[in-house]
């Protein structure tokens, strides 16, 4: 390993360290790194702004190119031009007169936002709407599916397709919470009826079953990074690098 | 081409589910006095977490999640002008962290309005609303920097956040702070709910403004959304029990093939697809066939390929 | 519509046209702004009005505008409606650019809070001067090298000639963005991501404790959860389960990873989906608003 | 002070102290621990299997370093299982301008194991294609349901003879003018970019997914609902991918007897899967047993949270 590798290793080694020791306290080190970490991020905004977002989706559709060998090249659409006056509003926000038009360029971006949710809203959700309505009523009465690796294929296909009483039990509950937590977020009715309150409560309850359930699948991601800190700090670089 | 077989349905009910809101929206501007909302126990908590603050002489912090500008920023920016409002009139000081910059656009001009409004604007720090940074864990950095060096005394995470919440929550939770969070991303609640004082869970989120400001468009929208809650617990129940029936007690005599019905020999038992909602929501799409059409040909432009070069070396 | 025909919207590249094009579309643009500038104050809500519901719009008729079927590139439409359609299919790749390339735009008004706190604290001796010092430091460091290196490796004539996939023909730039991305700022971003795992386990401690019963239900369930990633927990469970022998189909239903698949297809699938119907309605309600012009409060004015 | 008391009023200064020594310790052992994968990432594995070689996919690679402990593996996994079968695939990502560099880090590391064992490497233009980055993730979603010609545009690759040419130049892409042609799409990330192809993708072409365990629960819903072929979940999703290849799958109907290792998939009743010659596991199997203890010290510290709470519950009871 070349000594140019190995120092990027030991800059990468002390910023994890510098960043942890807050984990301590708030200290000198952390605020030192913490603020060449935000210098860093901000120029290579700076940076990235142009040569990856506006370079190629501004830039150059409105200069075009000139073709090369074999390729006839791409116009230039010089009506782009027109969005840099709309994006300039928006430094009005300083203005004391005319701030209020730097609320244009954030009407067009919000305004393709709100379309877009209108566009996507059924091929979202319409898929979930369909696969929450399961049956409920078993058509086999025994309550476990049984085994069919011993099954021939016809008879398996026709296993596959019945529903057991266990299976119709699930969707039941499977049913019942999706209603129950739907009730939870009923904002504008006053809920009176005791069955209605039930309802309400158990979706509450169900809701934190769920949420519970995240957070137990989530902290396996959480402990795979730090885990792959260690791996990066005593592995890649005291034992590979720094021992090797 | 998305009207074809049953792909309609999907557009009606969007169009349906407008328009209701719509409708109730039109409804509620029209009616008199107060609209019930049911409480929401982290909006109460707003007062309470400024008066502390104040108290304690320390600032509030504010973060509308990291998105870009969209409708939970938004939301997120409207909650927060509504604790400026009450923040500026006891001086307290604020910080608002924005992570995007048209998002701190919109909270610079939003703040001030609140403050001209209030006729406060001498109080309003030119500073408090900042852009951090908009990667993701520079945010993350800068901002627990700023909380911690800072001393927050109440913390508001309202907006869409990710991976970096618990380390806002965890910080201001070091400093003893009041905190008070939601989150649109469902994964990121728990840990809110876990670290933080108040929690706003799911589309309590979008209620909040109409909670707060009690504007009959904003409460006519929310009871909108409510019927289109109940549309979908029926449409849950009624497709639920139909699909129940259908599987449970009618047999499958036909089925489809190149768009005709085929009698079939033995009546076989229906699968999901064969119901009736099995059909509505799985759209067949169109044969080669139908697809085909045959329209006149343009001249390509210069910088065009000629059709026949198409996809060739 | 014959006007708009009569204008070309493009220009052949590297010709002085283009320039003089932009050049005039520029002044055309700054003039519209003036104008707007101008505009009374009861025009004002109108004029931001109309500017976010025609970009809505676009995406709403694409919607709702039946999909011209199979277009081909060189298709003449026949008729009004696939007229529609086709321009739609067609202004897809212009239109979708347009609010990413405004958000750009906007980012200068970043970098001026960024510099206007930052510069204020250097010149008035606050006492973190020093560290807004570092920060000016290496974004500019960063902003340098990044453009340097980007021109070398786009723009020279040997760009076109050098692999520079291949760290052995890195220029200086090169080598110094490669330093600053990928040894400081990628692994300060990593670290940062895992310092998250330390505030789990705090949390987790502190705060998950038995005081109600929804925090008893959300303990449960993410002790499960958690038990069930362990493979080796989770083996020993179906080993335990298969060795009680009896009927086995029965008992198959309660191993550690049976019960963890249960919670989360019959109770943690359909609460979340509830809750996330919720959201997504309140993002189309809100979505509508603000098309429309309702949103009230706040940014709403 | 109780014993009690004093294991539930730890400075949380320890708490971190023990997840480093914990999880660096275990880092070192090797040893390989008993698995069963997760049906959903049986489906992603056996749908992946199953795309027919001439048809090519489509890799959307979001993720960068930040999320490396789990991406990482998932991408390495997903890299072996395609150049194992041989499959082309064209390689973009839209989530950050750095993502297409990881990938391309990976592919590497991949590449120079083949040559290594004796295998070819898998190269530009002729075994895949990296359009790179694309800004933009809900109009890159919007632009290929509508023309991904239009949408990858006009990127060149360099190929094996140092050549530019244009990604559109390759025979085995010549068939594929839109994203139904293409046999998958798999996106691998650690943000919300698969809620963006799902709702402006889906349907289109069956969607696969490799996320973080932050994301994993939130899109079981869409798995369930069918919006995706199937989903590798976080580290155990590595392993899961590492175990199958290492071990093969089959269905519930083959009858053959098979290892006690090997995978039977419940949904798929007569399949067969063989394992995949070469290195198998790597990451996945890696960082496990360490995942095994961080889980194991927070359950100890959740129990230690709680116990002073019963203790005073029950002294409340005596008084």
């Amino acid at each position: 390993m070349d000594g140019y590798t190995k120092l990027k290793l030991a800059a990468g080694v002390l910023a994890t360290v510098g960043l942890y020791s807050v984990l301590y306290r708030e200290n000198k080190f952390y605020r030192f790194v913490e603020h060449v970490f935000l210098g860093l991020a901000a120029g290579f905004t700076v940076f990235a702004v142009w040569a990856e977002t506006l370079k190629v989706q501004w830039w150059d559709k409105m200069t075009g190119s000139q073709g090369e060998a074999g390729s006839p090249g791409t116009p230039g659409f010089w009506a782009y031009i027109l969005l840099l006056p709309i994006g300039l509003m928006g430094y009005m926000v300083f203005s004391k007169k005319h701030n209020w038009m730097s609320r244009i360029p954030i009407g067009v971006i919000l305004g393709f936002w709100s379309g877009q949710q209108i566009q996507i809203f059924w091929n979202k959700w319409g898929p979930q709407l369909n696969d929450s309505m399961k049956p409920i009523i078993p058509t086999n009465w025994s309550l476990f599916r049984p085994d069919m690796s011993q099954m021939t294929p016809e008879a398996a296909a026709v296993v596959q397709n019945d529903i057991y009483l266990s299976q119709a039990i699930n969707n039941l509950i499977f049913t019942f919470t999706i209603l129950a937590v739907l009730s939870y977020f009923f904002f504008s009715f006053d809920l009176k009826s005791k069955f209605m309150q039930t309802m309400n409560k158990s979706g509450r309850w169900l809701l934190m079953v769920g949420l519970g359930a995240i957070f137990g699948s989530t902290v396996m991601a959480r402990f795979a990074l730090v885990i792959d800190r260690m791996f990066f700090i005593f592995v890649e670089f005291l034992q590979r690098a720094l021992f090797a | 081409m998305q009207y074809y077989d049953s792909g309609w349905v999907g557009v009606l009910v969007t169009v349906l589910i407008v328009a209701v809101i719509l409708a109730t929206i039109y409804r509620s501007t029209k009616m008199e006095g107060n609209l019930f909302i049911r409480r929401i126990a982290g909006l109460n908590a707003i007062d309470e977490a400024i008066g502390r603050a104040t108290e304690m002489g320390r600032p509030v912090v504010m973060v509308p999640g990291i998105g870009g500008l969209d409708a939970i920023a938004v939301q997120a920016i409207n909650i927060f002008a509504k604790v400026t409002q009450t923040a500026a009139k006891f001086a307290t000081p604020i910080k608002l962290c924005c992570a995007d910059a048209a998002v701190y656009a919109v909270a610079q001009e939003t703040i001030r309005d609140v403050y001209q409004r209030e006729g406060l604007i001498e109080r309003f720090d030119s500073e408090a609303v900042q852009f951090v940074s908009d990667r993701q864990f520079a945010f993350a950095a800068g901002v627990a920097g700023i909380i911690r060096r800072e001393k927050v005394a109440a913390a508001f995470f309202l907006g869409a956040f990710f991976a970096e919440s618990l380390i806002f929550a965890e910080s201001a939770n070091a400093m003893g702070a009041i905190q008070v969070a939601g989150s649109t991303q469902t994964t990121q609640t728990p840990f809110f709910v876990a670290a933080c004082d108040y929690v706003l869970i799911g589309d309590e989120f979008y209620a909040a403004s109409a909670y707060l400001t009690r504007h009959p468009i904003l409460v006519g929208s929310l009871i909108g959304q409510d019927y289109a809650k109940i549309f979908y617990a029926a449409l849950i129940t009624f497709g639920c029990l139909l699909t129940s029936y259908q599987m449970a007690f009618t047999m499958k005599t036909h089925k489809r093939e190149n768009r005709q019905w085929v009698a079939l020999e033995a009546p076989e038992r229906k699968t999901k697809k064969d119901t009736t909602f099995g059909y509505i929501f799985d759209v067949e799409s169109p044969t080669e066939e139908e697809m085909k059409v045959e329209r006149p040909q343009r001249q390509p432009n210069w910088w065009e390929q000629a059709p026949e070069a198409e996809g060739g070396n | 519509m014959d006007l708009m025909a009569q204008i070309s919207w493009s220009h052949r590249a590297g010709e002085g046209g283009i320039w003089t094009m932009m050049l005039v579309g520029f002044f055309i643009g700054m003039a519209l702004m003036f104008v707007i500038s101008r505009a009374p104050t009861r025009a004002r809500r109108p004029i931001v009005g109309a500017f976010t519901f025609l970009s809505g719009l676009f995406y709403v008729m694409l919607y709702l505008w039946p999909t011209p079927k199979s277009k081909g590139q060189f298709d003449i439409p026949q008729g009004p409606v696939e007229s529609v359609g086709f321009f739609l299919q067609d202004t897809v790749p212009v239109v979708k650019d347009f609010a990413s390339i405004l958000t750009a735009f906007l980012l200068g008004l970043g970098v001026f809070s960024l510099l206007r706190i930052h510069l204020s604290r250097i010149f008035k001796g606050h006492k973190d001067r020093f560290f807004s010092a570092t920060l000016l430091v290496s974004m500019v460091l960063m902003m340098i090298v990044g453009y340097a290196q980007w021109y070398q490796r786009e723009f020279t004539a040997a760009a076109k000639t050098t692999d520079y996939g291949n760290p052995d023909n890195w220029t200086g730039a090169m080598q110094a963005f490669d330093f600053l991305f990928d040894g400081l700022l990628q692994q300060m971003d990593a670290a940062m991501f895992s310092i998250i795992a330390f505030f789990i386990l705090s949390a987790a401690y502190r705060a998950f404790r038995i005081r109600s019963v929804e925090a008893t239900i959300m303990l449960g369930t993410a002790l499960i959860l958690m038990l069930s990633l362990m493979g080796l927990v989770d083996y020993l469970s179906t080993t335990a389960v298969a060795s009680l022998g009896g009927d086995q189909n029965v008992l198959q239903n309660f191993t550690l990873k049976s019960v963890s698949d249960w919670i989360k297809n019959n109770l943690q699938s359909p609460s979340l989906r509830a809750m996330e119907f919720g959201v997504g309605l309140g993002a189309l309600a809100m979505g509508l608003r603000l098309w429309l012009n309702l949103e009230r409060g706040g940014v709403g004015g | 002070m109780s014993l009690a008391q004093r294991l539930s009023s730890i400075n949380s200064q320890f708490l971190y102290l023990a997840l480093i020594v914990v999880t660096t310790i275990f880092l070192f052992p090797q040893i390989k621990i008993p698995n069963k994968p997760d049906q959903a990432a049986i489906d992603l594995y056996v749908a992946v299997s199953q795309i027919p070689a001439d048809k090519p996919l489509l890799i959307q690679s979001d993720w960068t370093n930040s999320s490396r402990g789990e991406s990482s593996g998932q991408f390495e996994a997903l890299m072996r299982i395609l150049m194992r079968r041989g499959q082309k695939f064209v390689l973009y990502s839209v989530g950050d301008p750095q993502a297409p560099q990881v990938a391309r880090n990976v592919i590497a590391i991949i590449n120079k194991e083949r040559v290594d064992a004796g295998q070819q490497p898998y190269l530009p233009l002729r075994d895949y294609v990296d359009v790179g980055f694309l800004p933009n993730a809900e109009g890159v979603g919007q632009a290929m349901k509508a023309n991904i010609r239009r949408a990858f545009g006009d990127k060149t690759n360099r190929g094996a003879d140092g050549q530019e040419r244009t990604i559109w130049s390759t025979p085995w892409l010549a068939q594929s003018k839109s994203v139904k042609d293409f046999g998958m799409l798999i996106n691998i990330t650690a943000s919300s970019t698969i809620d963006v192809l799902i709702e402006r993708l889906g349907g289109e072409v069956p969607l696969g997914l490799l996320c973080t365990g932050v994301i994993g629960p939130q899109m079981i819903p869409f798995y369930n609902g069918k919006q995706l072929v199937g989903l590798s979940i976080g580290l155990k999703g590595v392993y899961d991918l590492e175990w199958m290849m290492e071990h093969g799958v089959r269905g519930a109907q083959t009858r053959e007897v098979a290892g006690p290792d090997e995978v039977v998939s419940a949904n798929h009743p007569d399949i067969k899967i063989p394992k995949l010659e070469g290195k198998n596991l790597d990451r996945g199997s890696k960082y496990y047993l360490s995942l095994h203890a961080a889980l194991a010290l927070m359950i100890i510290c959740v129990i230690l949270g709680n116990l002073t709470l019963i203790g005073a519950r029950l002294k409340g009871r005596k008084a």
